[in-house]
């Protein structure tokens, strides 16, 4: 075990399943020499070469499309496309064809593919490299999405997309890149896509959230235990695509409330799609609506605002404060 | 260091060897064993009589709506009769002559046409890929399937067909750029049929010729005459060659013509002039090519009237095959196959809702 | 008055304003000689001219990208995407400039133009032709979204959406084309973007809809009457960017029951910012689970079995009587 | 009817007039009147000069990431100087110095990079459109206004710039086509700096140059030496003349390098190699205009070292302007300024909320 960031992390995930599977090539801009604009392909042309780490024209549609082409021959093509805000230069390819080929072929070709792409505020970025609208994906269908929280995680996440069967976007929080450390083990680990976790029990509210508004909500959770002794239940969606509603729905029947924290824009957000859950699932036992936690419906302002658009601890423990003082 | 004019190496060609008057440039003719040239007329032939046939039944609101093919035979057998089976195809949406010569059955266009997804189901063995509607998103398919021949190591082609309209996408661009850039083993047939709906082809680009497009990705560009299937098939089999060498993508402009509809629900009227349609009927490519194989004792009409009999047969039995098939068609819940690899338990539980709601419906 | 298909209706909208603005530029695939493929455009090159009614090449890019370039300029451009399965072409030019331009120029720079593109099944049409996938533009900040439900609001809709001073998307359901008439008055008539309308009274719940859905909703209603004289109160939407919750906010408060039904894909659609508001600022008044009634998070079907996606009076009739079952 | 060579009428020419060893071709020079040139001078100076202090305000933490111009002064003040107030310019990201040019203040240009919203606000009467970060994108914006040019019948140009890496975006090809078609009167300017962040020009595409891409659209196109101010000057002197006649557009590769970082969050050493750069230190626009003036007697050492001077002291200005300005810059819910004409409710709700927000906070 070493401690790593998560660029580390994503990196080493890489290097390993490129070792293992001959079939599995690297794609984007920037992605050889360079290793990335955030290095998360860091030394990768030099031991495996030109033919299977390639550094593309600047052309997202092209780059989409030819891993679609790639994967319908039967390698296993991870594409990175270098800010998610850029994704949309290729959503056609996407929408149209990665997410509809087995569909299209009846199962004759599929897309083993997987869209890595940076998303997130709080690393100071210039407009378009800030943005979280993991939404677009989610709600496609045909799509897998998945947002890691933390190093060992990512690194477990993009082994398992890497072999999947079918194509992944992997949003990864540039706020998370080299934010902070955590041991990764050497030897191979995945984490089964479409299952969230339980990152921390309580019995008094459940805070779901994920990727980058993972550590405000577990700073958030801390102060509520020290200010108010209030012991939150946090949990981690990791995948938004397929959605496992099975640990926050339990959770919420034990709690009876609930706040919801994305840094997406919050009308038609991610967090909607969760209340709807609850209230499918645990509708007889909610003690009070739910609070949404999110980003406001305006395109998120240049660095110097940023901080004041990005849900903080603070917000999330107004939020969760107002659902807990509403009597049941 | 004046202005000095720039030496380009790329030229751009054009070619034609069976010209509509029947005229056969012999130094260019290409010398296609009989047996082959024999399939290439019975598919333009089958090509033709199932446009008609679907035509009607379309017209009997048995299927529903779809893309005549009609004047653009030679455009793709002329194509793909160069391509071996381990070589891929990766289509638009007006190709179906090529797709089966390329092996697709008849009776997968009819249930496809009849809005049914199994008629779009490829067999696991076969190297092409279903049609593709959004115009020119499919080339980049062909440049990753390229991508993937040549890092096997293998010396096979990807052809990948698209009409006029489709040179206007940003996709294409990219993908003949993409092609350049990584030398991949693509064969970009364009049929230029001179309309992309109601746009006439002049009104779609201002430049000369579609072919010379390919200059500005570094490859090599040539437009043929499209109803001329001997020119189709020598500038296919340039590129072919070129291809499997390792020298990369080449960019064929076809020169054909839409003799029919877009599609069923189009009315060209609104937009363009018959005489121009008549013109070009004088250009037929089914008809040079029968010329031509009299001329070379190849065909006679009593071949072509037997031909015609067996392509009126075949189409027959496909029709009923179709109709049996379509009603053996599973559960509506079907829809729910295919969607992942495998099923994940959100649409499970849509799956049982539709599957709740259909006994249900049948109580009722 | 004279009784108008929604053709029809959108086609007297856009020559109305032509003829009072010559700001106003018509411009997409076959919408000349050919009046667009469903004939909304027809006449109108005839009577302005082929300088206002603009037959582009096939690139949807292109198309929402000049369009900017004239809003930015001073025009009102009016641009048609042929279907809104082809718009993802366009996606990059809507979310990163035709959203932006006024927020990033400081309001030098504002982008007029309407983003017309026709959705929802039930016309028997090929792949890529029967999407609904609304939320990808109601979820993006900057943009406004209009769907109308019928010939007249759909042309008094449609000429408040080429007055409005910002970029809109103004879904056309195929279904509703030719579907039925209305009367459409010869003169002037807007509706306002932004709000919604109750188009039938009810006390015993609240059924919120819009666009292809409100044919079966009010079948519904009308079922939920005859067989168990239940009264239901049915919402028409027409917006849903910037969304007018002050309708189904009173509407819930009154019945505490509510079904919401759009065509788009259920996970993370519409209908979750439904339930999600309703939760906001009802939930004390909810005396049951809200419903969506939605298409599956499947590609629609090709048209043989897309009857089965689509929802219909009796899947929302369902819906209704289970929550209508559940006891408060 | 054989195989025929299809003639092209266009060709492509290379434009170099003032070469880095400075020797001139005087049958090419442009008259440029000597207070426009001085002008070009000047601006050229301030925007060398400007990135280097960008570049320690950067260093220092006092500006965000930002994109350096140096080598490329003359591709763009080449460019711009033959455009009037009333023309358009569409920029990407890398044209500060053009900006600077056509009006932009300095202190704006520190206040965006420094993250404020405020630094992107266009003055009402201007026709500059905002810095545009994706690749690509905004040269189509460029084509809507040539229309709108034309169909108010001005005679006015939309100039717009981009890279070498643009040149592979769909959007790129879309524009050009569109241009084509229409026959709007826009000056494409590409700025090929040899790079597209760490992809080499020879990797962005096949084709021999950028300027060829002009064949695939019927437009003529020009490659000119791009450290050549006089060079750029009379190339787009010639395109604009050909837009204002109502000719249409007209495709400009300026061969030119990004002698910097590609921004500052970027290391170019991974990827590049120095000698390269001192190559091109050898053929820098600056000193080459300077040596051109100095023989002319437009110029000289001490009023070079004036110019300096001035050009410092602007800059200087500008960078207490900026961090006054930003010292007053308005609440964070001015965030929800300028997402559309008129609020509507539920950002106004949002609003509130961010308010309530710092109001408690300041409580706390
Ligand atoms: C991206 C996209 N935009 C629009 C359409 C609608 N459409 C279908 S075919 C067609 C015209 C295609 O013209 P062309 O490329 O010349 O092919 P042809 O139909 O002539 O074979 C259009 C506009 C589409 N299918 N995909
Ligand atoms: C659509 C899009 N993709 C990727 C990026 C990230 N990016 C910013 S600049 C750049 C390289 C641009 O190269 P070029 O066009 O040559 O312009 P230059 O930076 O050399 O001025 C890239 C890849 C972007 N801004 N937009
Ligand atoms: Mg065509
Ligand atoms: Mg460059």
């Amino acid at each position: 075990m070493s401690k790593m960031t998560m660029v580390q992390a994503l990196n080493l995930a890489l290097k390993q399943e490129m070792e293992k599977d001959d079939r599995v090539i690297v794609l984007g801009e920037d992605v050889g020499r360079d290793g990335g604009v955030f290095r998360v392909t860091e030394g990768l042309v030099d031991q495996f070469g030109e033919q299977r780490v390639l550094d593309t024209p600047l052309a997202e549609a092209g780059i989409v499309g030819m891993s679609i082409g790639m994967a319908a021959f039967g390698l296993r093509p991870v594409c990175e496309i270098q800010f998610s805000g850029f994704s949309y230069q290729a959503f056609h390819q996407t929408e149209n064809h990665a997410a509809r080929l087995r569909w299209r072929s009846q199962g004759r070709f599929s897309v083993p593919m997987v869209l890595r792409m940076p998303y997130s505020g709080g690393v100071r970025a210039l407009e378009h490299h800030s943005e979280s609208r993991e939404v677009y994906y989610a709600h496609t269908p045909g799509l897998k999405m998945v947002i890691p929280s933390g190093p060992r995680n990512a690194r477990a996440l993009l082994v398992s997309a890497i072999r999947d069967p079918d194509p992944v976007v992997f949003y990864e929080s540039k706020a998370l890149y080299r934010a902070f450390r955590e041991e990764v083990p050497e030897e191979e680990e995945t984490l089964p896509i479409g299952k969230s976790q339980i990152v921390r029990e309580g019995s008094d509210i459940t805070l779901v959230s994920y990727g980058s508004m993972m550590r405000p909500t577990l700073e958030a959770a801390e102060i509520l235990k020290e200010k108010e002794t209030v012991e939150a239940e946090v949990i981690d969606l990791l995948t938004l695509s397929p959605l496992d509603d099975s640990l926050f729905t339990e959770s919420v029947r034990k709690t009876g409330r609930a706040v919801i924290i994305h840094e997406a824009p919050r009308s038609y957000g991610p967090g909607a799609e969760i209340v709807a859950k609850l209230v499918d699932k645990s509708f007889y036992y909610l003690e009070a609506p739910i609070a949404r936690v999110a980003g406001f419906d305006v395109v998120i302002p240049l660095f110097s605002r940023e901080s004041y658009y990005i849900p903080d601890a603070q917000r999330i423990v107004r939020a969760a404060r107002n659902v807990l003082k509403t009597a049941a | 260091m004046p202005r000095s004019k720039i030496d380009l190496p790329s030229q751009i060609d054009f070619l034609s060897i069976l010209d509509a008057e029947g005229n056969l440039d012999e130094s260019l003719e290409p010398d296609i064993p009989e047996e082959i040239l024999l399939r290439m007329h019975a598919s333009m032939l089958l090509g033709r009589r199932f446009d008609e046939r679907l035509l009607n039944l379309q017209r009997q609101g048995r299927i529903g709506t779809f893309p005549p093919i009609t004047g653009q035979e030679a455009s793709q057998i002329g194509a793909v009769a160069v391509l071996r089976d381990s070589d891929w195809m990766v289509p638009s949406f007006r190709e179906t002559a090529a797709e089966i010569w390329r092996g697709r059955t008849l009776e997968s266009v009819i249930i496809a046409n009849n809005g049914f997804n199994e008629g779009a189901q490829i067999p696991e063995d076969s190297h092409n890929l279903p049609v593709s509607i959004p115009v020119g998103s499919q080339m980049l398919h062909a440049v990753g399937i390229g991508f993937g021949i040549r890092y096997r190591k293998k010396d096979d082609v990807a052809m990948t067909f698209f009409g006029d309209g489709a040179t206007s996408e940003g996709d294409f661009h990219e993908a003949l750029n993409f092609a350049g850039v990584f030398q991949t083993p693509v064969i970009f047939v364009c049929q230029n049929n001179q309309w992309a709906i109601s746009l006439p082809r002049k009104k779609q680009t201002r430049s000369q010729t579609l072919a010379q497009k390919a200059l500005a990705y570094g490859l090599p560009g040539i437009q043929v005459d499209g109803n001329d299937v001997l020119a189709v098939y020598a500038a296919a089999a340039e590129a072919v060659d070129r291809a499997r060498k390792g020298e990369g993508a080449t960019l064929i402009e076809c020169v054909t013509y839409r003799m029919s509809v877009h599609t069923t629900a189009d009315d060209p009227k609104r937009y363009r002039n018959e005489d121009e349609v008549e013109d070009w009927r004088k250009r037929d490519p089914l008809t040079r090519l029968q010329k031509y194989l009299i001329r070379k004792n190849r065909l006679s009409d009593e071949k072509i009237a037997a031909a015609e009999t067996d392509v009126k047969e075949k189409i027959q039995a496909a029709v009923d095959r179709a109709e049996q098939q379509m009603k053996e068609f599973g559960a509506p819940s079907d829809m729910f196959n295919h969607a992942y690899a495998e099923m994940p338990p959100f649409l499970k539980e849509q799956k049982e809702f539709l599957e709740r709601e259909l006994a249900e419906n049948r109580e009722e």
